[in-house]
């Protein structure tokens, strides 16, 4: 096509040009594919249109597979490797037994969001949500509700809940902060939505269709994707909390990380308890997954600076913008770009 | 109950092409009508237009007067599946239908009219039109096989049944006999002679023999040129026509003949 | 001119050797249908059956195997019987219109058109389906509930996204209409012209003449067209993952939101965030629909024969 | 019916009918449809239902009436014939409907997003302020459709040829025959795991290539071309085929020169069928095509984009709009995607039928 | 370089249906061998097997010997692709290549076997072969429209130009002017007379008198039984067949005829 000839893009401000050529592949969770995107044509700018980065959005779990079976350099990943089928060991096992790296790329607050015509905005805590998508709470006007957005006039409608009807990240990371901050949510978080019933829906865009598509529905998505729709502000120690990127990143670097793992890896368990000021907890966090050496030269250069590059400001500005998602606070980025600084040919 | 048929200036269309030109005629009430001519002067094309066969084609239309007893048959009133059903026609190529039985294929007129019929008078109108056709006894013990599997000659005395077996008022025959051996002939050209006296028939043959034999008046189709229409060139007795036609070509043609 | 019946040599040997390779061809094609066939079937074999047998926690809230398929096997079976019911009898319609009783002005943008319609990817079936047809059928779901609520198919509630099994179902025939329609008008319009009009001449009504001259006739075609059209619809995957609100048990139910899911589109669903262990199960589940598709075909196969062998009396 | 003994031969009906007596006017038609859509109005006036609710009314009401009114004119005959007409015309209508609304959705969705950019741009962008494009999806489409019909269009043929002209009822072509209806029903992505998993297996697992795209997607296409070839052949007279032998011809000739020339419409249609069918398959692709911002002119190696991946990952991951409320940039090109599409099979339709056209058989002047 | 045919104790079978019986005759070369009896006894089917064209069937066999110029056509190592060749065939049904137009359709016997020809030999063998059908006059203004579009004599005449296009050194008819008119009959006859110096003929035919004209030996074919198998009755000069035949049968067919 027109737009492919290498001296495109030289204008793209980047403050450095690394001088790179070729083709780098990943594969992984679909929630990172827009900043994939912004990610690849800021670093293909950077390198003066020499070198193509491909992004397969196959999803973490297929996307891990591929890494870990060697068929792509880097994977990305709404969940950290973990030992419960082996994925660690055998990622290990990939990197010619070195520790995987693990670095966290891309963060978005998860809005509950709801479509009820007449209410723009409503408050709830995280005992609230959870009973309405556990089929508890089935009226809008229920007094649980009721009780903590007093100022608003609640219809006599019934609630559809909707959630999502493939695996996915959003879902488990959703369940996590149900799990961990209500006493009413007695399923494990999972990348399947554990509750039978409600309105279920595939993918982020298909929750949004359907709550918009209904009248008392409610469901939760990616934040940066809920538009126009209404959404919950919620309970974070005293304080209702909109969701926001600034919220996100302060929880992600408010958590402790994941224990027992090595010191390239920063997996982090979040903090869904929270009570930090303006912290937002219900959020999506996800990795991407590489080694630290490689065998080849060539790809170890390409790795090390597309990774660099996207946990650097410049990167996560252009994610934020693309694809709205929070970019990283500076010392989570810091401590990723030591990391992956790190990368190299062995 | 038989009909005349009376045709006044009939042009005979396939889309654009006008294959026949300025008929006029009429068919006698309870007596048999032949129609004879070269190959190609639209002989099958007119028959067809006496029943409305003609129109299932597309594309084909006619223009002119054809009135059965008084009635026109292309009156925008008339529905052409009651004058099919009036008037019966058994075509040049047998074409039984392929996935019935024998006995089916005989019946398959009758159980149109979605008239419960008993068996026993379901066999009797398959025995009787079967026998009319001569063909009883070469089926009578394989009338639950399919009708495709009989010789040429077999499957056309199978339709000649199946169009009798629904008693039409006036029977329309485009070459029945032609892929028919001797005795078969002869048994149809027996049932002609039966017929007639309570039928209207009209038979297009090439055989100027049968034509002679069974027909009470002939009609002689020709073409002036080819790619011209065909047209009617003389219509009158049989007798007449074959001793001593009013027209040179009709003598030309018939004296030219043989067989 | 050849003196001898058993012409020269090399024309014999020339016409024998392409009869031998052509036949070869053929008959290695019909084989590499059936290699491809074995090969897909090893397949999902050798990485499904270690699916059959995993620890509880990988078929979600059923105990075993068959718990978490049936319901699966159930939603794709239901939403395919909804595709036919609905599909079949509009595709012969269509198919009847374009080849008997349109002329052919108006017969040959129909079936344009509906062709198009073939084109159409699951996905913007999928999108269609979301956002316009779902929200359309919301009120009839409603009025079904409150109308029809004692039929069990209309128990409710009804959902009130429209994203219901029946909606699929629809969507789904009107995915599988071209099919069904593109080859029941072909053998329609080839009826012999002297089998129509041997029924015409005995006085049948066009209708008459379709049942005696061309159902007979293109039966064969028509039944291959609808297991093409039942083979889509159990196989399809994109437009049920989008449009069907999955994720309940075996339910007759038609227009609630609580529907099984079909075994195609949970395959979808569940592969891409899957672990290994649970891309078995669901490979497993594949190969389920895999024997069922088997079966189905082997059942109509055997109502075909059936009815053709009392035909023949 | 008349008592003969049965060895009289059948005579006419002693009855004679007349062949306008029963029938009802031509305006019939037309006048009940007016009345049918007058009297499914009044419910709508008072109830308040809707267009859709109207038409769906005046059409049973019609279907109901003209059959009864023929019924009482006609009799039974007319009225089933004037019903099988109503419901064949109405079962039309009713596809068109939910047909042109698709057409509609897709046409008033796509069409901002078309611009020569949109078909000369691929997605390759090296500043987030480049526009882009669906080229490199266009390429990737048509070529591993292309190549997907060089596999199944000479095999699907082929076997239908061997089924009707070879196999004719031998176990072995009874077994293909059935086992090709036992393919269609191949889910597209167990198709999609087949030749990942094939592909892997042949030529390691960093693997992404169109061609494999191409084989999952012939084992979609197969049976359709199989089967609708096989009907179109088991239409070709034998008269045909022995007309051909009695010319001295040997039987593969028959086939190629006779045979398939004749059913050519048939088959065409069934070929494009085909690959309408699998043209707009998305979950086979996305496995082993892969995903690529760039073109990529080699489905032998390297990943390949198509316009159905593209439309589906753009439709689940739309981006943000520039401006709030407007529209995401992901489901302008995934409309504009799936338009595009729509175009391109309309497009073969045309050229296979003209295809068709030319070899059809030719009947009349 | 024609063929003398000879058939000893032939039986020809459907599956398991025998068909024909016990068939032993020969068929002098450069001669017109003519095949008479009723519709079903077996006059196609007999004539099918001497170009190998029965076989075509699916479960079609027959027991015995046929030698054409001492060869035995069903000996394995023959082909029967080259047999049908040099021996050809015209149908009781017309049927002209449905894709082809009226110059390919005569060419076809030619083209399908792939030979070379220059522009001037093939129009040169059209209007031969279609002036040998008495067809060229009717359509030398088309020869580029549809074969199908001719009326169905004219069909007929077409695919006669067809099988003698391609030169065959025995032409095997079966009721080749069951659908023509007189004229056109006569034609094909002349022709016959024509053919019958260089080419051995054989001709099934109803019409008893063209057996008379045309051939210079009659087979008489004859069903012992309904649903019994067809057998040969009789076989002579056809001088002698219709003058005093030997069998008492064939008296019967040949003296009940007409026609
Ligand atoms: N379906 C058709 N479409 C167009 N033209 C046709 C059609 N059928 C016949 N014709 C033409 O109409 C003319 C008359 O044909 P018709 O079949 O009526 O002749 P015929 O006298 O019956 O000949 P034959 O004795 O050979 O049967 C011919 O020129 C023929 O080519
Ligand atoms: N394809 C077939 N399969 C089974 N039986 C057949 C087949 N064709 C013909 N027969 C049977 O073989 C016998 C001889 O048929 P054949 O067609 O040879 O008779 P024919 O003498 O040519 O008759 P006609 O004069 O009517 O053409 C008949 O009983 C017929 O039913
Ligand atoms: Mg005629
Ligand atoms: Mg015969
Ligand atoms: O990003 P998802 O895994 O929720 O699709």
């Amino acid at each position: 096509a027109s737009n492919e000839t290498g001296d495109t893009g030289t204008d793209s401000g980047s403050s450095e040009t690394s001088g790179l050529s070729g083709d780098l592949n990943g594969a992984g969770a679909s929630s990172q594919e827009k900043a994939q995107g912004a990610w690849a044509t800021g670093f293909q700018g950077m390198n003066d249109g020499n070198v193509t980065v491909n992004y397969d959005p196959v999803g973490s779990g297929d996307g891990r597979t591929n890494f870990i079976e060697g068929g792509v350099s880097f994977a990305g990943s709404d969940s950290y490797l973990n030992d419960d089928e082996g994925e660690l060991t055998a990622a290990k096992e990939r990197c010619n037994g070195e520790d995987p790296i693990e670095v966290p790329a891309y963060v978005s607050p998860i809005a509950v969001t709801f479509n009820l015509e007449g209410v723009d905005s409503l408050n709830m805590d995280a005992d609230t949500i959870a009973q309405i998508f556990d089929g508890k709470i089935t009226k809008w006007n229920d007094p649980a509700i009721a009780e903590i957005n007093a100022d608003v006039d609640l219809p006599d409608t019934a609630i559809t809940p909707v959630h999502r009807s493939d695996d996915s990240g959003t879902t488990k990371n959703f369940t996590d902060y149900l799990g961990k901050a209500s006493s009413s949510w007695s399923y494990e978080a999972e990348d399947a939505f554990p509750v039978k019933g409600g309105e279920a829906a595939e993918g982020t865009s298909g929750v949004i269709s359907a709550v918009s598509g209904g009248d008392g529905t409610i469901g939760y998505a990616d934040e940066s994707q809920v538009g126009d729709l209404s959404v919950v502000s919620v309970k974070v120690g005293e304080e209702y909390v909109a969701p926001s990127a600034e919220g996100a990143a302060l929880v992600v670097e408010a958590s402790p990380a994941a224990e027992g793992r090595a010191d390239v890896d920063m997996a982090v368990d979040i903090d869904r308890t929270t009570t930090e000021a303006g912290a937002y907890p219900v959020v999506l966090l996800s990795y991407l997954i590489a080694c630290q050496t490689y065998e080849d030269q060539a790809e170890a250069d390409l790795v090390k600076g597309y990774l660099s590059y996207i946990v650097s400001d410049e990167g996560q500005q252009a994610a934020s913008e693309e694809a709205g998602s929070a970019p990283l606070s500076a010392t989570v980025a810091e401590k990723a770009q030591s990391i992956v600084d790190a990368i190299s040919a062995g | 109950m038989a009909k005349s048929i009376t045709v006044d200036d009939l042009d005979i269309y396939y889309g654009d092409f006008l294959a026949v030109q300025g008929v006029s005629m009429t068919v006698k009430a309870r007596s048999v009508t032949a129609f004879i001519g070269p190959s190609g002067c639209g002989k099958s094309t007119f028959l067809r237009s006496l029943n409305r066969m003609h129109e299932v084609i597309p594309g084909a239309r006619v223009e002119g007067k054809v009135m059965v007893d008084g009635q026109s048959l292309y009156d925008s009133a008339v529905d052409p599946v009651a004058v099919r059903r009036q008037i019966g026609m058994v075509f040049q190529r047998p074409n039984p239908f392929p996935t019935m039985s024998i006995y089916d294929n005989v019946l398959a007129g009758n159980r149109l009219n979605s008239k419960k019929m008993k068996k026993a008078e379901a066999d009797d109108i398959v025995e009787r039109s079967l026998k009319g056709a001569n063909l009883w006894n070469e089926v009578k013990d394989r009338l639950g096989k399919p009708g495709m599997g009989l010789s040429g000659g077999q499957q056309q005395r199978l339709c000649i049944a199946r169009a009798i077996a629904v008693e039409p008022q006036v029977l329309l025959m485009d070459e029945p006999c032609s892929a028919l051996d001797p005795i078969s002939t002869s048994a149809i050209e027996d049932l002609i002679h039966e017929l007639k006296s309570e039928y209207t028939i009209v038979i297009v043959t090439h055989n100027m023999q049968q034509a002679a034999r069974v027909s009470d008046e002939t009609g002689f189709f020709n073409l002036k040129a080819a790619g011209q229409p065909g047209h009617l060139v003389e219509f009158n007795s049989t007798q007449k026509m074959f001793a001593n036609p009013d027209n040179e070509a009709t003598e030309a043609y018939i004296s030219g003949r043989f067989g | 001119m050849a003196t001898t019946v058993v012409a020269e040599d090399t024309a014999r040997a020339r016409s024998r050797l392409g009869d031998r390779v052509f036949s070869r061809l053929a008959l290695s094609a019909g084989i590499a249908i059936l290699a491809a066939l074995a090969a897909v079937f090893i397949f999902l074999a050798i990485e499904g059956i270690p699916g059959l047998a995993k620890p509880a926690e990988f078929y979600g809230d059923a105990s075993n195997f068959w718990g978490y398929v049936a319901p699966l096997l159930f939603g794709t079976v239901l939403a395919a019987i909804i595709a036919l019911i609905v599909a079949v009898p509009l595709s012969w319609g269509i198919a009847l219109v374009v080849s008997h009783y349109a002329p052919k002005r108006v017969a040959t943008p129909i079936a344009y058109v509906i062709d198009l319609l073939a084109a159409v990817p699951s996905v913007v079936f999928g999108l269609w389906g979301i956002s316009v047809l779902a929200p359309r059928l919301t009120p009839a779901y409603a009025w079904l509930d409150e109308n029809a609520g004692w039929v069990p198919f209309f128990a409710g509630p009804a959902s009130t996204t429209g994203r219901t099994i029946l909606t699929a179902g629809i969507v789904l025939a009107i995915m599988i209409i071209p099919i069904i329609t593109a080859i029941s008008r072909e053998v329609f319009a080839q009826t012999p012209r002297l089998h129509e009009e041997a029924a015409l001449a005995l006085g049948a009504t066009r209708w008459e003449m379709l049942r005696l001259a061309v159902f007979p006739y293109a039966r064969s075609g028509m039944v291959s067209a609808v297991m093409l059209g039942l083979g889509r619809a159990l196989g399809e995957t994109m437009a049920v993952a989008m449009v069907l609100s999955a994720g309940g048990g075996i339910s007759f139910n038609l227009i609630s939101s609580t529907n099984p899911a079909s075994i195609a589109s949970n395959i979808a669903s569940n592969y891409k965030e899957g672990t290994p262990g649970k891309i078995q199960v669901l490979i497993a589940t594949g190969l389920v629909l895999f024997l069922v598709t088997f079966l189905v075909n082997f059942a109509a196969r055997w109502v075909v024969q059936r009815s053709e062998r009392r035909l023949a009396r | 019916m008349s008592t003969v003994t049965p060895t009289t031969p059948v005579r006419p009906r002693s009855e004679a009918v007349s062949f306008t007596a029963a029938k009802l006017p031509r305006f019939a038609p037309a006048l009940v449809a007016v009345v049918a859509i007058a009297a499914a109005a009044l419910p709508v006036l008072f109830m308040g239902a809707g267009a859709i609710t109207w038409a769906v009314l005046a059409g049973i009401v019609y279907l109901v009436a003209l059959p009864l009114w023929a019924r009482a004119v006609e009799g039974s005959r007319g009225a089933t014939d004037r019903l099988v007409t109503g419901l064949v015309w109405a079962a039309c209508a009713v596809a068109i409907v939910p047909l042109v609304s698709l057409l509609w959705t897709v046409v008033d969705r796509g069409l901002p997003a078309i611009n020569t950019t949109f078909l000369t741009f691929s997605m390759y962008r090296t500043d987030l302020d480049q526009e882009v494009g669906i080229y490199h999806a266009l390429i990737g489409t048509l070529l591993i459709t292309l190549f997907a019909a060089l596999i199944s269009v000479p095999i699907g043929i082929m076997a239908a040829i061997y089924l009707i002209e070879y196999g004719k009822g031998n176990r072995l072509a009874r077994w293909i025959t059935f086992l090709v209806d036992v393919m269609t029903g191949i889910p597209s992505i167990v198709a999609g795991l087949f030749a990942f998993a094939l592909f892997i297996l042949l030529f390691g697992p960093s693997t992404r290539m169109g061609f494999g795209g191409s084989v999952a997607l012939s084992l979609l296409m197969i049976p359709i071309v199989v089967r609708s070839t096989e009907e179109m052949l088991r239409l070709v007279p034998d008269e045909l085929r022995e007309a051909s032998y009695a010319l001295g011809v040997p039987k593969w000739r028959t086939i190629v020169k006779v045979v398939l020339p004749t059913a050519l419409g048939g088959i065409v249609t069934g070929v494009t069928l085909s690959i309408a069918r699998v043209v707009g398959e998305t979950a086979p692709l996305l496995l082993i095509a892969g995903l690529t911002t760039r073109t990529n002119f080699n489905v032998f190696a390297e990943r390949m984009t198509t316009l159905p991946v593209l439309i589906f990952t753009q439709n689940a991951n739309p981006g943000i709009a520039e401006t709030p409320g407007g529209i995401r940039p992901g489901i302008e090109i995934a409309w504009g995607g799936a338009l595009v599409l729509i175009v391109i099979v309309m497009l073969l339709n045309i050229v296979a039928r003209t295809i068709g056209a030319i070899f059809a058989p030719k009947t009349g002047h």
